[in-house]
């Protein structure tokens, strides 16, 4: 039906790619450095390696990145390869490829991310809703706020105090790893609550960073609701408050934050790369750290570029099942 | 017709500031964030004028000392004078979150106006170039240039650079959006009639009433800004040497002080990292409060 | 997966960075995936290892490995003959050729330019026996390149596994790779490493080692933690072991868990002597460190007792030398000659005024901001580093140049290590990767060979570009001597007072690992006072199977 | 007949910035079943206060200082929260002014009707709700299909008159509509007052109509009220009302509307409205007033009750006069 | 004896996505220089009368036809010409508040075109005509300088909108629904005041509403739109009095006037379907006495002599083209 509109929004995911993929494509190579060989000039850390290989060597994977080619030919290939879903080969982790290394490390971050996204969504807008609710006791009100202040704190370090208090100092939950050491992953409830434990520090860290946002603009959005003809119609309608908190105020209030969820996330996996750190959990973040932190050029780009058409893709799903929603807009 | 005399021209509002003072008590979050903001301002224009910038840096009081009246906030591993350090480190967060937060917010001003004033291509082309770099994780490319930058020309103004180059959206497509309701107003169709140039208008008439818009975008630049730099720090990408609150933070961790006590060392700039951002959030939610009239708590 | 049951009291918990692993790469000559560091080193074995506390050399695969002529230029190994890979296949000298030819011949594996430099030919002569023959006189190749120890050395790969690989830098490897060392790979993902032990080990049989008491090995996942994560959670019973820690966490563990130990025990300085002393190289070839005395004058404005104190907890780690003072190397650093020298030129000198005197002799003066300047440039001394293990000790070291007037600062960012290959002005904190056992190694990293031009990339180790005639004569004469020659000695002794007085770089520190070892579970980690094979305590390094081989349970 | 409805010297202020604001200052009203009432006066005469202090609908920072509201016998003001509640919609409903944006915009039109019933009767079953919803449709005149439809599928009229559907679900004694069609033009506008009549006259309820336009008024109310400043100062009946108004202010009214007759002259009221912050003394439309005397300046005429049965504030009339 | 501003076959669609909308149908018109006017545009919401509005202020331009300013294309006007053309034809808007800027304070209004226009040397002399304006308009100027607009009276604030009409002295004013937002008692007030100024300034007013009861008493003539198509046009007293097109009866009957004696009407109101026929009379789908013949599109007819229906009813009578409105509205 809506033919238009989806071949334009792929037309929109396409252009995104296409954006995200030139950034980190040309970046790197403006810039004076050759991954390849800073790559191996660290290798060469560990022994072993001569200077007069070192060249040879470079010249021979540089190769087989294909980094020897015209650019514009390495542009052609590099996005013919994205279009693909092939991100090229770890510089670090040969022969392993960038996709093979994000599969891995997939499970963690969506677990992580997804959960904490949902939950402050829906703690950030609850509280953003009562805060704006004229009904909401101050103190409510007030605790809504404090959530506010919280969005001043970056995760990490939310995740390093949590670490400190309730790790260290209660010893209430583990202070790190995925799971259990040397526990096997399996199917089982036990394992699956074993995660659970260890996801709980880093997950409050993130929801409590991410919480005030949604307090913020929630508390505005209700505000504006609260305004609305509707609403008050509906008291004098002789509803209950709890009512028209649910069906009038909330429902409508909520729709155009969905419309932030993508985004929201992405700003999660922002987060969640330095807190996934401190944790030691081995999701996207991590891997993504480490491939800073050892020059493995082609996974930063391709976890970059990963992310970006994920939440691009999100955006894009986001705005098609908005109309389900928002009868307005399925309208038109 | 005669004209009676009006009987409101008795009414006398109450003057500007006691108007402001009392919108403040009605706007707690704005309050309290600017009486945090006015604390911070305070604590570091005090600090420049009474430290010795060289405390700021390793090597120079007794390292390990819990806070005493000597050093309010104690000093560090290295043997920094952490009052000096935070010190110089808020003057420089400052630095840089003014800095990429006021070109980020002109940017995005400018692109907004021309966007939603010119229309048709320009606009086109901005609102798309806007929509398909919003979805690119700022973070993850500010790595990568910061990344691909040459170590030794990094500043704390490179820093804020780094930050500034993804953050000018933002605040196009909001301003973008207010001018393009702004523009429909009557009171530009007005100004039209009575002769004023486009210019003209964007200045005259429609600037003014966006300042709301653009100091709220603002601080939320800021915001970001400040937050970019934590993280950039974090994963070491920032000047290391400089005493910035988020490399205060970080090596306080890599020291381990947590757990060889040095508490202090590590909450000292912690606290006052969640104090800036914190009242910037606040600031921001009150902000949100003036840009949206519907919210603007009735007079 | 279904992998039996051990109890915890069997099972060895080893706390290190996995998230780098690249999950399901065993082969050591897939590269640059492969790493021994992350529990690759319970697979494969070397000929033989060395145990560098007690100087000795430890058999293994081979039964025995020597020159076969007085000038070092041919060599017999032969091998045990109950060696055995895990599929059952004899270790024979067709491995040891393909192991060796591989080398030779491929260019991308590491020791493919020390094969290159020394090896002419390598010949099966019968199952056990191989014969080596060098190009030149090749005293210490067996040491430096057939012996495992820390991180250097090469072990024997399976030719019958690899034969079969089209590209062998290509081929993963993978769980199932036949291998010699005593545990299977029986899981990996990115949290853990499970190896458990395999019951037909050859070496048990061979009467090289008791059976191993830990049976299985789980590596878990601390990559990106912060230390003091780490330290707890060794406190907290959750790990045996772990990294080498800083010197000011390791005392609190200590303190706070009595039940973890370390090399030295509960006393400073908690770790033993790692191969790799810092210095601060420089490119000797780039204005203005190509000036002797702007070298000295950064020198003697190294206040050493102080760091010593402020970061070792008076531990004397400080240190003159560019070699770690092994048993053998002490023996060195303490004869006559060398002390000579020491008080002759005073290489550990703090001495800020005379290093202003040095700066001014050489044309600077100080500017407004108490930084020399010359031609209106500061001397740009900043340090290249790793934040991972120089985060303690460089800004010491900045503030330090800094105060006597250099314009100091600090880069631990990735690029830190290229900067260093490419010889970008600056300073780089970096070891001494080179000399165990005989000063040879770390004096020839100033050889002109290595003397690279600027523009081109220097390689591991060689970041100086000294170049010194008078030097390198000295190092060839060297060369082809055995080290318990005395001329050697004689030799070493001059080389390394033109070291000293050319200050060709500046050494800081011996570089230690600290490491903590849990006693709840398992005993007999090898300490200063129980050195057991001689190996150093680090799990990851080649040795690291030693160390676990021969743990005891506790309980 | 008993009245239906008795306002009681009812009194609403809002405390602003710039100080008190009077909006209601004692105001009485009384009206029988099946009655229908204008209220007319200027922009911000304290019309809509009126409605919604009837309602107990007064936000802060408005606040009810004072007054009953009795409807078919019940004080509402004594009413607790819960109980008021009940009594919207049962007892008093309320049209809102602006139709347009009365409707939730994100569920349907029938959910909206039987939320309102299920407030009130939370046990009345699911088809019985239905039923009555259909019915109240079907009584303003429109299809059933609106039940499953959403608000932005309506056009403005027929918005207006889902609302009007809404306040008669529950057959109130007391309707009040405040500017129900304003925003509409003149042709909708009448369909709408048409429906209103027509559902009035089925369920007998007594009608307040809200609103400035005196031609509406004349077209179909039974009674006009008049207010200025917050008070009422003429109640009249539509006849006695355009025919022979009696408070100075409400004449100045009727002379300004334009005539058919009589085309092109204006008159105006001279000045303009007081500001409820700062009340002339005395009467409040004295400045305006071409009649004022002295008293008028400091003395506040009180309500009485004229021949006709106008109820009238004024010192031209009563005792003194 | 010049054209001051002629609207030819002037026609404006909207288009969006696929949908058109035609808001402006092949309108023909024309003011005089010389006979000041009181045109009233009427109709129901969506009829295209704000759309006329803006066509003829130059804000938007036609999709078809041409609209001159004294015989000048307005889109083609050079500098100086645009100047004078933008003084001289002048707006009040429906909402008295929105036209002014929330910033500034209400002497922005008048003291800009002032500028804007050089109609001052000085600022004392640009303080005399402000003063002037409002006092004209029957407000005291030391009252009103120096507000905010939410200071103001929607009365105050429509007047100050009309004085800065008056300073500019135009030729035209349009003034758009200038009486919707205001109550009752204010209205007559600011009727007057426009109708002075076409008395006594000589300013032809298109008065756009869709209030017949003003429309009666203030214009002269009337044109009723609908679907931006003229239904009837002609002399107000006419065309109200005795509407021929049964849309202009619809309305009229409509029409709640505030008179005991006459009450509202008993047309039908059938509900507004949108089933327009593409070429047919646009009120097909609503008229009770639609014919067959409806389901072309009719011409205007000529009644009286100011009187014209665009309806078959009256197919006997002579036709009118379309360019020839004019010629029914009397002055
Ligand atoms: N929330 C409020 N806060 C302060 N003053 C208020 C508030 N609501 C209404 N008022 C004031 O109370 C007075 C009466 O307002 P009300 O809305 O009842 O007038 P109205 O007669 O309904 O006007 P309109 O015809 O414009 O609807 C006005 O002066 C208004 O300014
Ligand atoms: N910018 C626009 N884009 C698309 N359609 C428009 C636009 N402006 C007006 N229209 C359409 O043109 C038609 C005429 O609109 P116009 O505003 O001229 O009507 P109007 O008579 O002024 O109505 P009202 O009485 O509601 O002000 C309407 O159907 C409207 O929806
Ligand atoms: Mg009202
Ligand atoms: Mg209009």
């Amino acid at each position: 039906m809506n033919f238009r509109l989806l071949s334009k929004r792929l037309l929109f995911l396409l252009m995104v790619v296409w954006a995200a993929s030139t950034i980190t494509f040309f970046i790197p190579r403006i810039s004076p450095k050759n991954p390849v060989r800073e790559r191996f000039a660290e290798l060469a850390r560990t022994g072993g390696f001569s200077p007069e290989d070192l060249e040879v060597i470079v010249a021979d994977y540089s190769q087989r990145f294909g980094l020897d080619k015209p650019l514009l030919q390495q542009y052609g290939d590099y996005m013919w390869g994205i279009l693909r879903f092939d991100l090229g080969i770890s510089l670090n982790k040969f022969p392993k490829t960038v996709m093979q290394l994000i599969y891995e490390s997939l499970p963690w971050t969506i677990g992580l991310v997804f959960i904490t996204t949902i939950l402050s969504f829906i703690l950030g807008n609850w509280l953003g809703a009562l805060a704006a609710w004229p009904r909401s006791p101050d103190w409510l009100k007030n605790i809504a706020t404090s959530f506010v202040l919280f969005q001043g704190v970056p995760p990490v370090l939310l995740g390093i105090l949590l670490i400190f208090f309730i790790g260290f100092k209660l010893k209430l939950l583990p202070l790190g790893g995925a799971y259990s050491i040397g526990t096997v992953p399996d199917q089982s409830i036990g394992f699956f609550l074993d995660v659970l434990r260890h996801q709980l520090l880093p997950g409050i860290a993130l929801v409590l960073g991410s919480v005030g946002g949604w307090v913020i603009s929630m508390r505005g959005m209700g505000v504006t609701i609260q305004g609305e003809d509707y609403v008050t119609f509906a008291e004098h309608k002789g509803l209950g408050p709890r009512v028209i908190f649910r069906d009038y105020y909330l429902r409508n209030a909520l729709l155009p934050q969905i419309t932030g969820l993508a985004l929201a996330l992405g700003n999660l996996v922002t987060s969640a790369i330095v807190v996934e750190g401190i944790f030691a959990l081995p999701g996207l973040g991590t891997m993504l750290n480490s491939a800073i932190r050892s020059n493995d050029f082609s996974v930063i780009y391709g976890i970059v570029l990963f992310i970006t058409i994920g939440i691009a893709t999100l955006m894009v799903i986001v705005e098609f099942l908005y109309p389900l929603l928002d009868p307005r807009i399925r309208h038109q | 017709m005669s004209s009676v005399t009006l009987s409101n021209t008795a009414i006398r509002q109450p003057n500007k500031v006691t108007l402001f003072f009392r919108y403040l008590r009605r706007n707690p979050s704005l309050t309290f964030g600017l009486l945090i903001m006015l604390f911070l301002v305070i604590f570091t224009v005090h600090g420049l004028l009474t430290i010795n910038t060289k405390d700021a840096y390793p090597l120079a009081v007794r390292p390990k000392m819990p806070p005493s009246f000597q050093y309010p906030l104690g000093t560090d591993f290295f043997g920094r004078d952490l009052y000096a350090a935070m010190v110089i480190g808020m003057w420089q967060t400052a630095v840089i979150g003014v800095f990429a937060g006021a070109l980020g917010t002109i940017i995005g001003t400018i692109f907004g106006f021309i966007s939603a004033y010119f229309g048709g291509f320009i606009d086109a082309a901005i609102t798309s170039i806007c929509q398909i770099l919003i979805p690119i994780p700022a973070f993850l490319i500010q790595v990568i240039i910061a990344g691909s930058i040459d170590k030794r020309s990094v500043t704390i103004l490179t820093m804020a650079w780094v930050v500034l180059l993804l953050a000018w959206m933002g605040p196009t497509l909001v301003i973008r959006a207010q001018v393009l309701s702004m523009k429909e107003r009557q009171f530009v169709s007005v100004a039209k009639l009575s002769g004023m140039t486009s210019l003209g208008i964007i200045f005259k008439e429609i600037l003014p009433n966006l300042l709301p818009f653009i100091a709220a975008a603002f601080i939320a630049q800021v915001f970001q800004a400040v937050f970019a730099s934590f993280y950039l720090a974090i994963v070491g990408l920032g000047p290391v040497r400089e005493p910035l609150l988020g490399n205060t933070i970080w090596s306080a961790q890599t020291q381990g002080a947590f757990f060889n006590g040095w508490w202090w060392w590590p909450i000292g700039p912690a606290v006052a990292m969640i104090l800036i951002l914190g009242s910037l959030a606040l600031i921001n939610m009150g902000m949100d409060e003036m840009a949206n009239p519907r919210i603007r708590r009735s007079e | 997966q279904d992998l039996p049951d051990v109890p915890r009291n069997q099972t060895l918990i080893l706390g290190w960075d996995l998230s780098a692993a690249v999950v399901g790469v065993t082969n050591p000559w897939a590269l640059p995936g492969y790493t021994h560091q992350r529990g690759n080193a319970f697979l494969w074995e070397p000929l033989s290892y060395y145990g560098i506390f007690k100087s000795e050399e430890i058999p293994w695969l081979a039964d025995s490995m020597e020159y076969t002529s007085d000038d070092f230029t041919s060599m017999e190994i032969k091998l045990n003959p109950m060696a055995k890979w895990s599929d059952g296949v004899p270790v024979t000298s067709k491995d040891v050729v393909f192991t060796f030819e591989g080398q030779m011949n491929n260019q991308t594996l590491p020791y493919h330019a020390a094969f290159n430099q020394y090896v002419e030919s390598v010949e099966a002569v019968d199952d056990l026996t191989v014969n080596v023959t060098f190009k030149i006189p090749a005293p210490r190749f067996k040491f430096e390149v057939l012996t495992l120890k820390f991180d250097t050395g090469i072990p024997i790969v399976p030719a019958h596994a690899l034969e079969a690989q089209e590209d062998v830098n290509a081929f993963p490897g993978g769980l199932d790779m036949p291998h010699s060392g005593p545990y299977n790979l029986v899981a990996w993902d990115l949290n853990q490493k499970i190896f458990d032990l395999r019951e037909d080990w050859w070496a048990v049989e061979a009467g090289r080692i008791g059976v191993p008491e830990v049976k299985r090995i789980v590596m878990a996942n601390i990559g990106g933690q912060q230390m003091d994560n780490i330290a707890q959670r060794i406190v907290n019973n959750e790990m045996d072991a772990a990294l080498d820690m800083r010197s000011s966490v390791i005392k609190s563990i200590v303190e706070q868990n009595p039940m973890v130990t370390t090399h030295s025990g509960d006393q400073p300085p908690y770790g033993y002597l790692d191969w790799w002393p810092n210095a601060l190289w420089m490119n000797t070839q780039l204005e203005p460190y190509n000036d002797q005395r702007v070298r000295r004058a950064m020198s003697l404005a190294i206040n050493r007792e102080l760091l010593d104190e402020i970061i070792y907890e008076g531990a004397g780690i400080t240190t003159i030398y560019p070699f770690p003072l092994y048993p053998a190397l002490q023996e060195f650093a303490d004869s006559p000659a060398v002390k000579a020298l020491e008080e002759e030129l005073q290489p550990g000198l703090y001495d800020p005024e005379q290093s202003a005197a040095l700066m001014e002799e050489a044309g600077f003066t100080m500017n407004r901001d108490g930084l020399w300047e010359k031609d209106g440039e500061t001397v740009s001394a900043i340090i290249q580093g790793f934040e991972q293990i120089h985060s303690d000790i460089v800004p010491f070291l900045v503030e330090m140049l800094r105060n006597a007037g250099f314009d100091a600062d600090v880069n631990f960012g990735a690029d830190s290590y290229q900067n260093m290959a490419d010889g970008v002005a600056g300073l780089y904190m970096f070891g001494h990767g080179a000399s165990l056992i005989d000063p040879y190694a770390a004096l020839e990293l100033y050889h002109s060979r290595y003397s690279a031009q600027i523009g081109t990339s220097a390689g591991n180790n060689r970041f100086s570009r000294y170049a010194n005639p008078e030097y390198d004569a000295l190092l060839d004469e060297m060369a082809p001597l055995g080290a318990d020659n005395p001329r050697f000695q004689e030799l070493a002794a001059e080389a390394l007072g033109i070291y000293w007085k050319e200050q060709i770089d500046i050494p800081i520190i011996q570089w230690l690992h600290r490491i903590p070892y849990n006693q709840t579970y398992w005993t007999n980690w090898p300490t200063a006072d129980n050195p057991s094979l001689g190996e150093n305590g680090a799990f990851w390094a080649h040795t690291g199977m030693l160390v676990v081989t021969n743990l005891k349970a506790a309980q | 007949m008993k009245p239906v409805l008795k306002v009681v010297d009812l009194e609403v202020s809002y405390y602003t910035d710039a100080g008190r604001a009077k909006a209601l200052d004692r105001v009485n009203l009384e009206l029988n079943a099946g009655e229908k009432i204008g209220l007319v006066g200027e922009s911000g005469s304290g019309k809509s206060t009126m409605a919604l202090a009837m309602m107990r609908m007064i936000k802060p920072p408005g606040r009810i200082e004072h007054g009953q509201v009795i409807v078919d016998g019940n004080d509402l003001t004594s009413l607790s929260d819960e109980q008021m509640l009940k009594a919207r919609l049962s007892q008093i409903a309320y049209i809102p002014q602006g139709a347009m944006n009365s409707l939730n915009p994100v569920t349907r039109i029938g959910a909206q009707m039987i939320d309102a019933i299920k407030a009130h009767s939370p046990n009345m079953p699911k088809d019985k709700m239905r039923a009555r919803s259909l019915k109240a449709l079907e009584s303003v005149e429109l299809k059933p299909e609106v039940f499953r439809m959403y608000a932005h599928e309506l056009s403005g009229g027929m918005k207006q008159r889902v609302c009007i559907a809404i306040g008669i679900l529950l057959e109130p004694k007391v309707i009040i509509a405040d500017e129900p069609t304003s925003a509409l033009d003149v042709v909708t506008q009448r369909q709408v007052m048409e429906t209103i009549n027509k559902v009035q006259a089925e369920i007998g309820a007594a009608v307040i109509l809200i609103g400035h336009d005196m031609g509406l008024m004349a077209q179909s109310m039974d009674k006009v009220a008049v207010m200025y400043a917050g008070r009422l100062v003429e109640v009249s009946t539509v006849k006695e009302m355009f025919t022979a108004p009696k408070h100075p202010y409400s004449q100045a009214l009727i002379r300004s509307l334009p005539k058919l007759d009589v085309r092109g002259v204006f008159q105006g009221i001279p000045g303009l409205a007081p500001s409820l912050l700062r009340l002339p003394s005395g009467c409040a439309f004295h400045p305006r007033c071409q009649e004022a005397m002295d008293k008028c300046k400091t003395l506040r005429p009180e309500n009485q009750v004229l021949a006709s049965g106008s109820r009238v504030t004024c010192h031209l009339y009563g005792e003194g006069a | 004896m010049a054209n001051l501003l002629e609207f030819k076959n002037v026609s404006k669609i909207y288009k969006r996505g696929k949908t058109e909308t035609v808001a402006l149908d092949n309108l023909s018109l024309t003011l005089k220089d010389d006979e000041p006017t009181i045109l009233t545009v009427a109709g129901e919401s969506g009829s295209g009368k704000t759309t006329l509005a803006m066509l003829l202020l130059g804000f938007i331009e036609p999709s078809l036809g041409q609209i001159y300013y004294q015989g000048k294309d307005i889109s083609l006007l050079s500098g100086s010409e645009r100047m004078s053309f933008r003084k001289e034809v002048q707006a009040v808007f429906q909402d008295p508040f929105a036209v002014f800027n929330p910033f500034y304070t209400v002497e922005h209004l008048l003291e800009v075109p002032i500028k804007r226009f050089k109609l001052a040397k000085s600022r004392a002399e640009t303080r005399d005509k402000m003063a002037e304006a409002l006092t004209a308009v029957g407000l005291q100027p030391d009252e009103i300088f120096g507000r905010f607009p939410h200071q103001l009276s929607g009365g105050q604030r429509q007047r100050i909108n009309i004085a800065r009409a008056l300073v500019l002295r135009p030729k035209i004013l349009v003034a758009d629904e200038p009486v919707s937002m205001v109550d009752a008692s204010l209205r007559a007030n600011i009727l007057e005041t426009l109708r002075t100024l076409q008395r006594n300034y000589g300013v032809s007013i298109v008065y756009i509403t869709h209030d017949l009861t003003t429309a009666f008493h203030i214009a002269s003539s009337i044109m009723v739109l609908y679907r931006g198509s003229v239904m009837e046009a002609g002399g107000v007293e006419q065309v109200i009095k005795y509407p021929q097109h049964p849309y202009t009866q619809l309305l009229v009957d409509s029409i709640p006037w505030p008179d005991l004696n006459r009450r509202w009407g008993q047309t039908d109101l059938e509900p507004s379907e949108d089933s327009v026929i593409g070429q047919g009379c646009k009120f097909y789908a609503r008229c009770p006495k639609a014919m067959e013949v409806c389901r072309s599109r009719p011409p205007l007819f000529q009644l009286e002599p100011y009187q014209t229906a665009s309806c078959f009813l009256y197919q006997e009578k002579p036709k009118l083209e379309s360019e020839q409105l004019s010629k029914t509205l009397p002055v």
